[in-house]
């Protein structure tokens, strides 16, 4: 038996799209930092939601904007484009999780 | 062994005209194509094509199609020139000049030109007869004027249809002077048939040899 | 029909480009997919030519589109593209499918756009098919390490182009303006504008307007690029802001009359060092270089009716 | 049933094109090539077909054009000659790799220099190993057959690959031989409409072409190689239910021609093949024990029935109507395919190469004489002091 091992594919290759998320490239762990909202200070504008390149931010009518930390890469746009200084960025470390 | 003669097909008729490019290229083709066409209806085994260097053709740039026309099934189909003639016929008649369109014909062979001009006129331009045996005139223009398409070129079907031009008297003066299909058969396939009955009321078939004489 | 989106609260939510794929943590041609996508909706096939949003993608034999998507060569997204519109009309209109006609959108770099895709897109846009072709414009081969392409700005260091003491702008030429290449010879062209992920309501209308088009229309989007540019990943979509308000990029869309209209003109330019200094492949360059390159803003912003009244650089 | 007609390859092809229903067209002119696409042209603009005919910006956008198509589902054609072939060569591997099994129709011409219109395989030769079905027909009507045979092959769900339809430029795609037009509703028995697994429909979203990493390749690679392999059988029924359907029978892989008890025999591939024919005729008819194996499917490289034909014979010259420089065994493509067919059956059989036609130049009935000649030689001392010989030069 060859050292080498293979990979199954599919026909040609081809694959399903995803539903809702690319389970074939987590990226959560790439995060050195992690953006943490500060609920009080946050006007809902959106201006986070829409500049994550990853889409890691997404609108819950009850719980206000929610960061998805399976693929957040920590890159901090959220952060930076915030007008009113509700997201922060915190050592990855930081966290138990 | 004699190779040559190895490779012979006899009764092998090859036809050759030549035309002014453009104007007159679709004229050459349907020349050939109307008699091979008629020889298909009797039998017999054809091919047609067009000289492909002399493609892709310019305006009065000397160009030639061909015709082959056999009683057995045709050995030579990718020999792209007809290198031996039986008969030769000009769309235009200044194509005498410049042009070796007499060469390598067989003994016994055909001369047709698109001429007004006489026998005699088109003879003195004529430096080797060679094996020439008959020269026939024919004012096939007087009787149908060139078709000018593109359509049809390079191996695609003609939408305008065959012998539409002066093909037809031209093609019809060929038959005359030598039966190489019959003249009905010739009329069921050219679209100007009036001017394939003139043209082969009309053509003159002249034995080269009276004109030396006179010459 | 797609309707103008009128605030971000009033754009789908719906994600066609979702969590999962190899791009650079803060990469502006990721969003630029992203912002495109959510506009485009569910009724959408991608072409990607070769490039980073290709490799970085789909890296491990999946990508991060929920709609489908194609790969193409980076020469030839638009004659990809060309193909699938006029396989969609011909089997239609032939009853081999009762699907509806999609939106098509090639998303190419600016080498598969402005460079070596040039001829494929310029073709499609002749022969007037109904698609999107978007630029998301990084300014360089990126995929390939950081290689100079028509779009890297004069006196930008590439790894083709590195600044030295006999070349010490880095980059000598000014960039290809695609655009107006594609503005002025495409008769077929049904509409055309430049964007940026620093505008996103902006992005996301002219994605409409280009989708809602029938016949080709060019979309030319300015996506900052953290690792080519050399500036920390949290400042993308403040860099992309800042060469709309320096006047390095400039927003507008051409009308029905091939005439340009502004779609955002900055209250007041600022200085283009500004935007220079923020990026480290600029770090090299004199005030000479510096000059040249505000006097390129100047051009660009005239050639489309933006006044450039520009305060001097600073001494 | 059908219609007898004389017409060129070129026209045959647009029959076969316009038969099969073909929705997307992607064109370039190109000689000799250009007239299947006059004429497919002719034949939407008459109504006789409806398809999408796009004008493609060269080779290359042609193919792209019609990777798109076949991917969104539509059966689609183009075509090229010569340099042509060469300038799409990107795009070839994409194609067969996401197993969209389109066809383009090759009308051979050499490459530059010289630049001139005439026939050589090299421009088709040099796509040999891009994962695509390649055969060569030596008549219009097996042009027209050809075409109908690979579409049917190649969007077999076995198979799913594309199709090189080759034919000699000029002399098959322009000089006018007799074919017979098979009627359309033949043509919907034999050839089912084009079905993908995988086409882009926004119903049934999928990623197509995705990059993979290291350890995915073999398996990618093999599937391809399993398909370009697993196709000999459907190449073959194929064949057969074309016989059953339209009464014309070819052999799938090589056809053999007065090779019973012959002693020698020329193996090639294209239209000169029938120039070769005619000279076995003839030299039969002065008792020589010589035939002609023509090869008609060359990817997959039927190296079984290549064995089988080749190895009753004490010598075989092979004809490579294609330019090789440097190329093992001094000749070409094909000599170093029927070689490698051969090799484990030892020196039993001897193998010469023969270059002829190149430029498109006839090959002669002297010439193919000379190479029987050589052959018998061959056959009788059972010496090779020459292994390949390019023509007229050498022979």
């Amino acid at each position: 038996m060859s050292a080498h091992a293979t990979k199954e594919i599919p026909f040609a290759g081809t694959v399903p799209s995803p539903q809702t998320e690319n389970e074939g490239m987590i990226t959560g762990h790439w995060r050195t930092r992690r953006p943490v909202i500060d609920r009080d200070k946050c006007t809902e504008c959106l201006m986070c939601w829409i500049s994550c390149p990853d889409a890691c931010i997404t609108q819950d009518d009850n719980k206000g904007l929610q960061f998805n930390m399976k693929y957040c890469k920590g890159c901090g746009i959220c952060t930076t484009t915030c007008p009113v200084g509700a997201i922060t960025n915190v050592p990855e470390l930081d966290f138990a999780d | 062994m004699n190779v040559e003669k190895l490779f012979e097909e006899p009764g092998l008729k090859q036809i050759t005209v030549w035309a002014r490019g453009v104007l007159e290229n679709k004229e050459a083709r349907d020349v050939v194509v109307a008699l091979t066409e008629a020889a298909a209806k009797e039998g017999k085994y054809v091919q047609a094509w067009e000289n492909y260097v002399d493609l892709p053709d310019r305006i009065y740039v000397p160009v030639r199609a061909y015709g082959k026309i056999g009683e057995q099934p045709l050995e030579s189909k990718y020999v792209y020139e007809n290198e031996v003639p039986d008969i030769v016929a000009l769309t235009e008649e200044t194509l005498v000049k410049g042009n070796p369109i007499l060469q390598g014909v067989k003994p016994g062979s055909v001369l047709v030109v698109n001429t007004k001009r006489s026998p005699q006129e088109i003879a003195k331009f004529i430096k080797d007869f060679g094996n020439l045996q008959t020269l026939v005139t024919i004012d096939a223009s007087g009787l149908g004027s060139a078709v000018i398409t593109l359509s049809g070129a390079e191996g695609a079907t003609d939408a305008s249809g065959i012998g539409g031009g002066m093909s037809a008297p031209l093609a019809a003066a060929i038959v005359k002077a030598t039966n190489i299909v019959s003249f009905e058969n010739l009329l069921s396939i050219v679209k100007n048939k009036e001017a394939a009955e003139f043209g082969f009321e009309r053509a003159q078939v002249v034995d080269v040899k009276t004109l030396q004489i006179a010459g | 029909m797609l309707e103008e989106i009128k605030s971000l609260r009033k754009a789908p939510r719906e994600e066609c480009y979702v969590p999962g794929h190899r791009t650079c943590a803060g990469c502006g041609p990721a969003l630029t997919y992203r912002q495109v996508a959510k506009a485009a909706g569910k009724n959408t096939i991608f072409i990607g030519p070769t490039g980073c949003m290709y490799v970085a993608n789909t890296s491990y034999g999946c990508g991060p589109w929920t709609v489908p998507w194609i790969h193409a060569q980076i020469t030839n997204g638009g004659a990809v593209a060309s193909g699938i519109e006029a396989a969609y009309k011909a089997i239609i209109r032939k009853k081999k499918t009762d699907a509806e006609f999609p939106a098509i959108i090639v998303m190419a770099g600016d080498g598969g756009s402005t460079d070596i895709g040039l001829q494929a897109l310029s073709a499609a846009f002749y022969r007037g098919h109904d698609i999107l072709f978007i630029c998301y414009d990084n300014e360089s081969y990126a995929n390939t390490g950081i290689q100079t392409s028509p779009t890297t700005p004069y006196g930008a260091w590439t790894t083709f182009t590195p600044a030295g003491p006999v070349v010490p702008e880095g980059k000598k030429l000014l960039p290809k303006d695609n655009p107006k290449i594609m503005a002025h010879g495409h008769p077929e062209l049904k509409y055309l504008a430049t964007a940026s992920i620093g505008y996103p309501l902006d992005l996301m209308n002219k994605v409409r307007k280009g989708i809602n088009a029938k016949g080709p229309a060019y979309l030319h989007i300015h996506a900052p690029c953290p690792k080519g540019w050399s500036f920390p990943s949290d400042k993308t979509v403040e860099l992309a802001k800042l060469a709309v308000d320096t006047g390095m990029f400039q927003l507008y869309e051409l009308t029905e009359d091939r005439q340009y209209r502004v779609t955002y003109q900055p209250k007041e330019l600022k200085p283009v060092e500004e935007y220079l200094k923020l990026q480290g492949r600029f770090a090299h360059l004199q005030p000479e270089h510096v000059a040249k390159l505000q006097n390129f803003a100047q051009g660009r912003l005239q050639e489309v009716g933006i006044e450039a009244t520009v305060p001097p650089a600073a001494e | 049933m059908g219609e007898k007609k004389r017409i060129s390859g070129c026209v045959a092809v647009a029959n076969a094109v316009k038969l099969a229903d073909v929705d997307v067209i992607c064109s370039y002119p190109i000689r000799p090539y250009t007239g299947i696409m006059s004429e497919l042209a002719r034949m939407v603009a008459d109504g006789e077909l409806d398809a999408e005919f796009i004008h493609g910006e060269g080779e290359h956008g042609q193919l792209s054009v019609v990777y798109g198509a076949s991917a969104a589902g539509a059966r689609a054609f183009t075509g090229s000659s010569g340099v042509g072939v060469t300038y799409a060569m990107e795009v070839y591997s994409p194609i067969s790799g996401e197993r969209f099994p389109l066809q383009m129709a090759i009308a051979d011409r050499t490459l530059d220099p010289p630049g001139d219109f005439g026939s050589e395989h090299t421009d088709a030769l040099c796509c040999r190993d891009q994962g695509w079905l390649q055969g060569w027909a030596s008549t219009p009507q097996e042009a027209l057959d050809m075409t109908l045979m690979w579409y049917r092959i190649g969007e077999d769900p076995r198979v799913l690959l594309p199709q090189y339809a080759c034919q000699d430029g000029y002399f098959v795609s322009h000089i006018l031989g007799e074919v017979d037009i098979p009627a359309a509703a033949q043509v919907k028995e034999f050839l089912p409409p084009y079905k993908n697994h995988h086409t882009l429909d926004t119903r049934k979203p999928q990623i197509i072409g995705a990059q993979i990493e290291p350890v995915m390749g073999p398996p990618l690679q093999y599937q391809r190689y399993n398909a370009v392999e697993g196709s000999r059988k459907v190449i073959a029924e194929v064949h057969e239910e074309f016989a059953k359907i339209f009464g014309r029978k070819y052999a799938p892989f090589v056809e053999e021609y007065m090779t019973e008890d012959a002693d020698v025999a020329i193996f090639m591939q294209g239209g000169h093949a029938e120039t070769a024919k005619i000279v076995a005729r003839r030299l039969r008819n002065l008792g020589e024990k010589v035939g002609v194996v023509r090869l008609r499917t060359f990817r997959p490289f039927p190296t079984q029935e290549v064995r089988e034909a080749l190895s009753k014979f004490k010598a075989v010259g092979v004809v490579d109507n294609s330019a090789n420089f440097g190329i093992s065994g001094g000749a070409g493509v094909l000599l170093t395919e029927a070689r490698t067919a051969l090799y484990n059956l030892g020196d039993k059989v001897k193998t010469l190469g023969f270059v002829a036609g190149l430029g498109g130049e006839m090959i002669t009935h002297e010439e193919f004489y000379r190479m029987f000649n050589k052959l018998k030689e061959v056959a009788k001392t059972g010496k090779v002091d020459k292994e390949s010989f390019w023509l007229p030069f050498e022979l």
